[in-house]
């Protein structure tokens, strides 16, 4: 039988199969290893890492809304340092590589978290510029250029493997920040990150999350997370990197047909802790029962 | 751990409040404290798992107790015998053992919060233990005559069964120095239950918390619970470090917390 | 027992309770007379006029999806001079006053579909500068400030009751435009329209919907418009009408509470044909178990 | 009309295929062609009715055949007998009596399309009619027996059971001058349909069509089709001026409609 070839490249990357974990939905990656072979994965985004520890924001940070949820989980994580020290030695037990969701307050910070990482095992950062949740940084930067401009040029300065701008959902520009950050030296963006939502308790009349709003993900943004990407892989011509509400792997096949070289599994992790792995069992199946030897055959092939 | 289960028993046994009972091929060790993250849907509605702690297990049985509160429990409560149901599990670290120096051991269980008692119950049994379960009214009691042979007791809000008022109220008339609690149910109960221990000498509460759960696994930081710490506090887990925490090194997240 | 006193107003528009069905998810109102009392709605928004008859987009152009719809309808509709002499005599039998909901492909269109609405039982208009589902007009106007004034200036002198505009969430910047729409003199806005979305159909490689990208609306897109509806809110002080996803009344108080003066029904008329007056049968439920005997007591009550 | 319904039967009758019997309360009128809009859960997952043509029904039971093809269909293969599930119906147009100058009624139906010449056929029963079933192969053919009642002849693409080929093939051979024919199928067999009948002398089709419907109620306008009319052509509703139209009349709208 003829070898499925499911490569991908993200810059200089080569990812073994275009399904990754998304940030912030897969711990960092140890927490998943009993339930699927974290090997058979293209790549593992772990939690984002700020330059120090951050307790993130005050529960309820997260709740259930149909199809999928919102959270303002604040970023809480462990910090890049930590990070470098603890969870990585671990990680490298696994040939899958790992790439950091990184993220500052200011420009200069998410230069300092990337630096930090340079000499560390990390394949790649993935640049979050766009999490609704918290107060600086995040999403104020996900529509202004130059503060783009500073974080991309800055990182490649002093990081030499791929950089990932992670884009906003939130905007009705997302192609024209796409073609900046191509523009500025980015290897590849991935789209999307979590829309602006909220929810309400009607007996108490108080927001339920104790941020108020929240970022909404899920298969509730599927939809429109499709629409983005297929938009944004036709302006620029770095990959772009699928991610919103994908559960199985057709939903990954309508993202990679929309023209993402590769995909990321989020909220479904919560679902079924297996997802990312049954995502890549099932796009081998398909390709095998429509005899397509090469993913890259399925990447941006709509017809319209 | 990853379950594929079948329905053997769901029953409502109280107002709103079921015992789901589940069996399994594949074995599995609970202990007492650890809770499930049952899937109740095959779509994606509701799309959370939904978290229950575990009131009695053997190696290839899980039994729950749960209160419809909402569209997942009220999905939950339609399931038949003999249907599917997938869960994660157990999941969470158990009440830990008695340590030395304790005279006595009582169990305290608001609504729900009972279920993981008379799990540890049944594990400490040989021990000499009492066991107090606090309901709304009479209609609410949870299986009054399997608690009958821990020694339990019962306060209801109304009066309605057992002692009127609060479990403290009968916790109150109970406490000694020397004694250890473990208890489960709404934070509001746990500490209350604190403030009551720290009248007397050398009590110690270890207690169940909950918290809104995105994955039970330790990936999402979704249920953190702030404690104390030597330079201050952190967020910590309860689906991973939790649920069971002593509680007095709990941060009260008071009325905006839950 | 105390009445309730549910009336809202819009402008100088006054509604007996605060629900009203959203465009182009209830038909021309009369499709729905066997499900529920039309007589027991706030308000009916009937289907988009433009100024001649549109034949819309050609199917496939609606698809479900999890927590929704995507449609593509393209504004098919019988034009404003049909609907004022075969649909409205009809509506007149009922006390529940009309809303039109208006269209053009450019702003002198607008004006003219609101003038010959001039001298009709029509109670106001609301215009659509939102519609993600036509070529020209519709959501390219939704950020251009210049056109929305031109728009609202111009209606207001051939129009003299209400003039609601319909926001588009798919802009970065929802608050600005609600705050331009006030300036300019508009007597409310409502949001939101729906979320620009696409599926794809993965055998055929091709988009579902024959006009590639549609509208996605439902629960799916219930927390992103009650955060803008709770945003715009707060940025405005004309009333905001909430839209977007609601099904039951409890969706609908959670708009209320959030800062919308009244709520209109949409999707969930296709699920159920009374949710509608199902909706405001629950909130009167509401009010009396709550002791709340004006609905205004809810409104904007979002604690923080 | 709104109306809550009991399944009394829910059985697969062929390869995928099933038959639900469903009764209510409340009296309907039901006419051949019209279709009910069914509610297939009680979450939001499928969040749209689901439309489905009327097999059979009386004052108080209505039947339809449907086939498992994506996720509604398969929950609604789970209900069991007793179930609750609320349709809309009876919901638009009937298939036109036989005009006057026809000889000879033929009904043609493709895989599921049959289902609504059933009740359709029962109806015309004494007027000495033909039915051509086509399906894929002998286990997708929907119940063969209750269609010889009505001089059924089956056509299948691999020769499997009957004739082998498309209805056409059947078709061919039946067709003569002033027949008319009443169709349901794919609308590539209602065109075929209308192409043979061009090559004789008063043939009308009489079709009914499917579409992707929003409301079903005519409100959402999701479900045209394309007529032509003197002026050119209008998209009609075929939730409300539909499903059955002359097939002549209609536009094809080729692979992208569908
Ligand atoms: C470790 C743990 C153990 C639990 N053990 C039990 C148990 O033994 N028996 C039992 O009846 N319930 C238990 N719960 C609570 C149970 O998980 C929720 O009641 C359930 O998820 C509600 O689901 P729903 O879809 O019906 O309600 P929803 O509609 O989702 O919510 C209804 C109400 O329940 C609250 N709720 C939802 N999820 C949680 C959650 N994860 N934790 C606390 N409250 C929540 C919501 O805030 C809301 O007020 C436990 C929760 C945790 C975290
Ligand atoms: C007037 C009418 C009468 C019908 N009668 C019958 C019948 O008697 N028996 C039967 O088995 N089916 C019938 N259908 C088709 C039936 O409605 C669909 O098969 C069903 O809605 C699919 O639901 P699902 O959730 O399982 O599939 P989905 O997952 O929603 O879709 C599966 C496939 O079915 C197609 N589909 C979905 N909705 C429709 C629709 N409204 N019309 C046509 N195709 C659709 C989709 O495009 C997709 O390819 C009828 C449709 C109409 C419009
Ligand atoms: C609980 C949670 C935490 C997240 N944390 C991060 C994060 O730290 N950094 C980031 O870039 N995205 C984060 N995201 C966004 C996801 O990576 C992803 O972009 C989004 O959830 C959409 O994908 P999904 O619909 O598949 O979940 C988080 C999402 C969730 C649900
Ligand atoms: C089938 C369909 C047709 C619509 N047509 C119009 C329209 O003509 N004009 C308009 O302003 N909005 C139109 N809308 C948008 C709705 O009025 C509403 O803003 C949107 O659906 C969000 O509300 P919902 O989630 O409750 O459906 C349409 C929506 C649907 C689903
Ligand atoms: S529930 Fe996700 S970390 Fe605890
Ligand atoms: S299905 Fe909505 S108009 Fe026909």
């Amino acid at each position: 039988m003829t070898k499925l070839n499911t490569t991908v490249k993200i810059g200089s990357l080569e990812l073994k199969n275009p399904v990754m974990t998304a940030s912030g939905t897969f711990g960092y990656g140890l927490e998943f290893e009993e339930y699927l072979d974290l090997n058979s994965l293209g790549d593992i985004v772990v939690k984002g890492l700020s330059l120090k520890p951050q307790k993130g924001n005050k529960p309820q940070r997260l709740v259930e809304v149909t199809g999928g949820i919102i959270n303002a989980i604040g970023l809480q994580n462990i910090g890049v340092e930590v990070f470098i020290n603890e969870k990585l030695p671990k990680l490298k037990k696994f040939k899958t590589p790992v790439i950091a969701n990184i993220y500052g307050t200011c420009a200069e910070e998410y230069i300092a978290v990337a630096a930090a990482l340079a000499n560390t095992a990390v394949a790649a950062v993935e640049v979050n510029i766009s999490c609704p949740n918290v107060k600086k940084g995040g999403i104020q930067f996900a529509s202004d250029k130059v503060v783009i401009n500073e974080i991309i040029t800055g990182i490649k300065k002093v990081f030499d493997r791929p950089v990932i701008i992670k884009l906003s959902p939130n905007t009705g520009n997302i192609e024209d920040i796409a073609r900046a950050c191509e523009e500025y030296g980015a290897d590849a963006v991935s789209a999307i990150n979590t829309l602006i939502g909220m929810a309400i308790d009607i007996e108490k009349r108080e927001p339920v999350l104790s941020n108020i709003y929240g970022g909404l993900s899920g298969p509730a943004i599927k939809p429109v997370a499709l629409a983005m990407v297929h938009k944004v892989s036709k302006a620029v011509n770095i990959p772009v990197i699928g991610i919103g509400g994908i559960m199985n792997e057709k939903d990954a096949l309508e993202f990679l047909i929309a023209g993402a070289t590769a995909i990321q599994v989020g909220s479904a992790n919560f679902v079924d802790p297996a997802a990312a792995g049954n995502v890549v069992k099932g796009i081998n199946k398909y390709m095998k029962a429509n005899k397509i030897y090469e993913v890259k055959k399925i990447i941006k092939t709509l017809k319209y | 751990m990853y379950y594929d289960s079948i329905v053997t028993e769901n029953k409502e046994i109280a107002s709103a409040i079921w015992h789901l009972k589940l069996k399994t091929k594949k074995t599995l060790k609970a202990k007492p404290g650890q809770f499930i993250n049952l899937r109740v849907s095959e779509t994606l509605v509701p799309f959370l798992r939904k978290p229950f702690s575990i009131f009695d297990a053997t190696a290839n049985t899980v039994e729950v107790i749960y209160k419809v509160t909402g569209e997942g429990t009220k999905l939950l409560s339609g399931k038949k015998k003999g249907e599917a149901l997938n869960f994660l599990g157990p999941l969470g670290n158990t009440y830990p053992e008695v340590p030395k120096g304790f005279k006595k051991v009582i169990l305290v269980g608001g609504g729900t919060g009972i279920a993981s008692l008379h799990f540890l119950a049944k594990k400490l049994k040989k021990k000499g233990i009492k066991v107090i379960q606090g309901a709304r009214n009479k209609s609410c009691v949870i299986h009054k005559k399997k608690f009958e042979e821990y020694q339990g007791v019962i306060a209801t809000e109304d009066g309605s069964c057992g002692t009127k008022g609060f479990v403290t109220e009968i916790l109150k008339t109970q406490l000694k120095d020397n004694t250890l609690i473990y208890a489960c149910g709404p934070e509001q109960m746990l500490f209350a239950i604190q403030k009551l221990a720290g009248t007397k000498k050398n009590v110690k509460v270890l207690g169940a918390f909950e918290a809104y759960m995105g994955c039970g696994l330790g990936a999402c930081l979704s249920c953190v619970i702030e404690v104390k710490t030597p330079k201050g506090t952190e967020n910590v887990r309860v689906c991973k470090e939790g649920p069971v925490f002593d509680v007095e090194k709990i941060v009260f997240s008071g009325p905006r917390g839950n």
